[in-house]
């Protein structure tokens, strides 16, 4: 019967995960966070070790990969809890991408050789699927491996590679056969030593002014051909398995819920000789307007989950999730925004780093780089398909239009 | 947590849906709307026999033990047919009061034949200087000896030129807008000094002013504690929000599987405008509105059975606002998707449209909800 | 220099229409239309005869056929006076759509025949051009003129004609010749009488459950050759003509300043022992927008017109005034409909006609049917070319896609 | 009525435009930027030749009389070119105080060199509890003999780093936010007691919190009446609006145009993306958009030569509101149309965007005009 309650169960691992985050998740980056300061490779590197330690990493592999092997409702549970502690996801182009790719397709050899080290973070992954101008037409990609003895030889350009500057291997999707007759077809899934000669990484500076992605250029890569992953030629495929991995969570409904209870504590509170902002009637109108989105999107996340729960997969349904998810996230981007002020204004992106003395610091706001991060996360309706993208793909599969 | 409906809730949708896709076809609707009353007593009488008319009732009233969830299950069947019949006033409105106030003599009298069809009765709350405001309640209710005399006007009484009883609020005591001081009644509707204006609503229902002059009642219609009925016809308000909220729901269905299939046969320029990919993202847009709602919905019935009050107010004002505002703008664009054929009174879309559009009127409006919310 | 102000003239002009209105406007008609009730064709006629009587008639006729020659801030002045005195708008199909295809690709023998009367309103005219299932697609038309002797005979239906229950004479676009090249070429402008037999009217009732436009059935219907207006084949032409008159006052300003202004002298009125729709935050956030975005539309309006002053031709962006403005009424009827509350649910359209005692009367509300019209005017954005048409013309026109 | 410029005006509109399209490119646009000051002091000096700097003032002052028309025909040219160099805050700002308040002595003191191009000047009015309320000014001014000294923080000065003159407004009577009591202070930005943190905006610009601890000013350096300077404040934030929303509308302008032009040049799925319609009527959208913004741009400043205050109060509210909204929607969607180009630091579509955003921001957004607007 309909019932919004948890199972006895799941209550006692909500209560552990949340003893967790009490216990484990470190002062230092917990400050960072709070603070909106950019984490460091080594934050998310210990992180992630403690994670692993507490056999949280790997929320969405199968146990005998070293995974949870958790319910969907138990990856929910985890989910809020994580974003109620505000604590950073983990990094997802090991653990999300290559890593199921790895495990579903790939040998055992390949196995052993990768899955441990994603597990144990002792390996930085980054993505190599989108190119310069391919856009949301992943399929027109254009850089080719050409079989040489055992290796391939690489060469191309791959973009909007996130963190690549910490990366120590890239999955790389490239042509292995150009006389085919669908673009879909001759793309191979290889795996690539970032160290590997003819591998070189240009920053992209986003409009915010943050190095986060970068080009990856191939000149005459050497890549032996046993870092090939599954079968040449279907890495189509293995890259879709990947992106609808990138899907979990899409939503990101518990870091909304956490960042919209943190803008009304916001709005509530009026500065000395000022007013609170929540009694400004369109502020205020805007905030419920949100908060009735936001409850919609949960309940429509619930449901997608509740369909998985009972075996369903999750079909293009989830485009939803992605389009009105993004919205969501920008439109609390937005009135954080419209809530600083003129101190919205301010380009200080680092003034918040630990090291700085208050004295120096221009604002003392909670929400520091808030018209940063709204210009930032125009990405996110663009990134992932964009959601003109996921339109089409609702009214061809959904709607059959 | 559980979306699933249990095997009784799925064999009462069943029969609704079976019911409304067999037997309610447009035109014998449209030929019901034209009557008088505005609906068929025949088709009433199917309803009591089929034992509708029970679900929301407590069993040793002769109900069903139906709540929330089965009232939303039938509603937005009810929404998909376009039904006319008055459920809503009738069982969700006038039963609603009853089931909760009367005591087992009175329940006797008003409520059974409410329940077996018999009878039927309306809710007299709204006044028309109250708007949507519960409180403002204009319409006087005076000591009497053993009994109350009743004066004043109800507004746009749902189902009120139709009803053998009237639901009455009334003051009894405090100023035109307190809390306290608010009292309900059951009224014969033919009882002296009641007049009706009745007449039919834009939507196709059957609505009337009610003028009480001098209406003598007895001290035993008064239903519940004297000045505290207030929190009853607010209950009965949220009752009332999830019934045609599910029914908005059950149309905006409709809207889509209609709009979809007259853009893939209509053609224009040489092509079905289906395959016009500005239409086709607003089309996306309209299912994402649905689902959306749907949700809200679900959200706002299942937390009728949490125990966090102020939550559950909170879903059901989230749900009103929702529906005052995605599901008009949904009908809005599926009737402008329909062209000219949008606006004729021929097409059912025209009319799923107009009952869409009013829903949002009913209990308040999406502004009304929108400005009263209680941030959490 | 930029200035807004009237010349001397010009605020002359507006005195003695003002002085028009105020005197010679009839007090039951000024009663009907202020108190919602649908006009009789009598009341037309006669308000247009006296409109006649004061050459106020034909407002975009040049002088030489009985027009008044204004200038376009004439015309500006002349509508803004009509709206603000409430007064009908003349019936268009004779003066502003047949009337100018007359005179301008006319024989001098039917202007002699047709215009005067046109001018006295002693003939009420419909239009022949929209066909059932050709919606926007105006070219598609399929009703046939036949040639036999010196007769056609026509065959076809024609739809949403406006107020053709009422009319003597309707003009008929027809396919005279099916063998072309483009749809539009073989289509000719036919003049025809309604008494002609053949012809039958059938009513078209709307949404909001009136009878204003109906389907006209031509069966064999004989028409003289000496009705057709022009060359034979070149309909289409002089059918982008006409409509293009039917452009005229397209945004509808004046209109909808004068709803406005009503609007929130309604919202300003609290009802005994109630309160104040202006004290609703979210209806008064609703009247300022609507008040910014009509002053907006009011600009580009007089932007457009100031061009056609100087010589330009009012071009595609015309478009944006038929979008805009009928958004913007259809914004008016939303507003009204819900500052009704409740009242807007009576379906009681002829309860304001004039002999209806104030007792049976179930609404004392001053705009009595607003759920009536804000139902009926759906069809404003559906009408005289979808808004969805006029996207694709000022992206075809304007922007060049 | 009549909505053309005259001769003057139209050679001004050319000069400048000539000059951006000319002699202003993005990359050098963007060196100035990324210096400390934020911009070139050489274009600040050509400016000052050419004589845009004493445009907005009078004759007699060594100025060319503009009026709002001149000012909006410059900040559009700026907006197109995304000029970085302090027109605002040096001329409209500063020197709109200046212009109205400054006795001979102190316009020869003060105006003259902003004019010249020899200093440059800042309006310190915001406060940080201040928000967008003009009247809740906390820095205080008290008597001190034939002088006063200042106290007090003000937030997000614009330009506030490199200004040689600060115009400051303090509070020499009254509470925190009476309308009474408001005062204007010409001040040397580098008095002792004055300290400042500079820093460069999201948008390009340079601004600084300024704080005042005991700074003392001659009674000389009091601008126009004390206590009454709020009306002042008032007018020279109605040229700023104008001046920003002016800017705003040739930044529109470049938006659409770069966007058609991408996106007929932009292939996916073998096809220019510019022929989807999806993304046409978008893209007519954000055409209307512009055109309306225009329309209310014009109104705004014509109405300044209106003798109907309240009506001119209300045009420019308006156009803030438009600007707040219609504008950041439209930046919003020439973003999102470049897709993942729009959004890097390389294109300047991001930083046209990021200046139209914050637009909004300065002299109260739109959500706070549209709280304010008083209803005609």
């Amino acid at each position: 019967r309909m019932d919004l309650t948890f199972s006895q169960e799941e209550l006692a691992f909500r209560e552990e995960v949340r003893a967790f985050f009490a216990n484990h998740y470190p002062e230092d980056i917990r400050t960072k966070m709070n603070r909106g300061i950019r984490l460091a490779k080594e934050d998310f590197v210990r992180w992630q070790k403690i994670l692993h330690q507490h056999g949280y990493m790997a929320v969405n592999w199968p146990v005998e990969y070293g995974g949870t092997g958790w319910t969907p409702v138990q990856k929910y549970i985890f989910a809020t809890e994580m974003a109620e502690a505000n604590a950073p996801d983990v990094v997802p182009f090991g653990v999300n991408m290559v890593g199921p790719v790895i495990y579903t397709f790939g040998s055992e050899e390949l196995k052993q050789r990768f899955l441990p080290d994603i597990l144990e973070s002792n390996v930085w992954w980054c993505q190599g699927y989108s190119e310069p101008g391919a856009g949301s037409d992943l399929a027109s990609l254009k850089t080719l491996a050409v079989r040489d003895g055992d290796d391939y030889i690489i060469n191309g350009t791959k973009t909007w590679t996130t963190l690549g500057q910490h990366a120590d291997w890239i999955f790389v999707l490239a042509r292995t056969n150009t006389d085919v007759a669908r673009r879909q077809e001759g793309i191979s899934f290889i795996l690539c030593d970032m160290n590997t000669p003819g591998i070189s990484v240009r920053p992209i500076i986003t409009i915010e002014g943050g190095h986060e992605v970068n080009e990856v250029h191939f000149e005459d890569v050497r890549v032996p051909v046993a870092n090939l992953v599954g079968e040449e030629g279907r890495g189509w495929t293995y890259g879709k398995v990947l992106l609808q991995h990138e899907r979990t969570n899409i939503a990101g409904v518990a870091r909304s819920k956490y960042r919209l209870a943190r803008l009304k504590e916001l709005a509530r509170k009026a500065p000395d000789g000022g007013s609170a902002l929540i009694d400004e009637p369109s502020f205020r109108a805007k905030l419920v307007r949100t908060e009735v989105d936001l409850k919609a999107l949960e309940f429509t996340d619930l449901r997608t989950l509740a369909a998985i729960s009972t075996g369903k997969a999750p079909g293009p349904e989830s485009s939803i999730l992605k389009i009105k998810g993004t919205e969501m996230q920008q439109q609390l981007d937005t009135l954080y925004m419209e809530a600083a002020g003129y101190y919205a204004m301010p380009f200080v992106p680092d003034q918040f780093s630990l090291d700085v003395s208050a004295d120096d610091m221009v604002v003392d706001s909670t929400e520091p780089t808030t018209a940063l991060r709204y210009f930032n996360y125009r990405k996110a309706s663009i990134y992932g398909g964009s959601n003109e993208i996921q339109k089409n793909i609702i009214a061809k599969h959904v709607l059959g239009l | 947590m559980d979306f699933s409906i249990n095997e009784d809730q799925a064999m009462l949708q069943d029969s609704v849906a079976k019911f409304i896709a067999n037997d309610y076809d447009f035109d014998s609707r449209q030929a019901s709307a034209a009557t008088d009353a505005g609906f068929s007593r025949e088709r009433w009488t199917e309803f009591a026999e089929l034992g509708w008319t029970a679900v929301p009732f407590a069993e040793e009233d002769g109900g069903l033990d139906g709540g929330p969830v089965e009232l939303m299950l039938m509603m937005e069947q009810f929404g998909k047919g376009l039904v006319v019949e008055p459920f809503l006033p009738c069982i969700v409105l006038a039963g609603g009061v009853l089931k909760r106030l009367a005591t087992s003599e009175q329940k006797a009298q008003w409520l059974a034949p409410l329940i077996d069809g018999s009878k039927l009765g309306a809710l007299a709350y709204a006044e028309p200087q109250s708007r949507f405001d519960l409180t403002n309640v204009a319409t006087t209710a005076t000591r009497d000896g053993d009994g109350f005399v009743l004066n004043g006007h109800k507004a746009v009484v749902l189902n009120g030129g139709n009803a053998d009883t009237l639901i009455v609020v009334a003051r009894t005591s405090g100023d035109a807008t307190d809390e306290h001081g608010i009292s309900l009644f059951a009224v014969d509707a033919n009882s002296g000094g009641i007049r009706r204006k009745s007449y039919p609503t834009v939507d196709a229902r059957q609505a009337a002013e009610i003028y009480f002059d001098n209406v003598h009642v007895a001290g035993d219609q008064l239903l519940g504690d004297i000045d505290n009925g207030l929190p009853t016809l607010k209950a009965v308000v949220t009752d009332g929000i999830i019934a045609v909220a599910a029914e908005a729901v059950g149309i905006m269905q409709t809207l889509n599987g209609k709009t979809l299939e007259y853009t893939k046969s209509r053609v224009q320029f040489g092509a079905p405008i289906a395959s016009f990919q500005a239409l086709q993202h607003r089309m996306v847009d309209m299912f994402v509105m649905y689902e959306q709602t749907r949700s809200l919905l679900l959200h706002a019935v299942m937390m009728q059975d949490e125990d966090d009050a102020d939550a559950a107010r909170r879903a059901v004002a989230a749900l009103k606002i929702q529906i005052g505002t995605e599901a008009r703008k949904l009908g809005e664009e599926a009737v402008q998707l329909h062209g000219g054929m949008g606006v004729t009174w021929e097409l059912d879309v025209a009319h799923y449209f107009k009952r869409l559009t009013m829903i949002d009127t009913l209990f308040g409006n999406a502004d009304h909800h929108l400005d009263r919310y209680e941030l959490s």
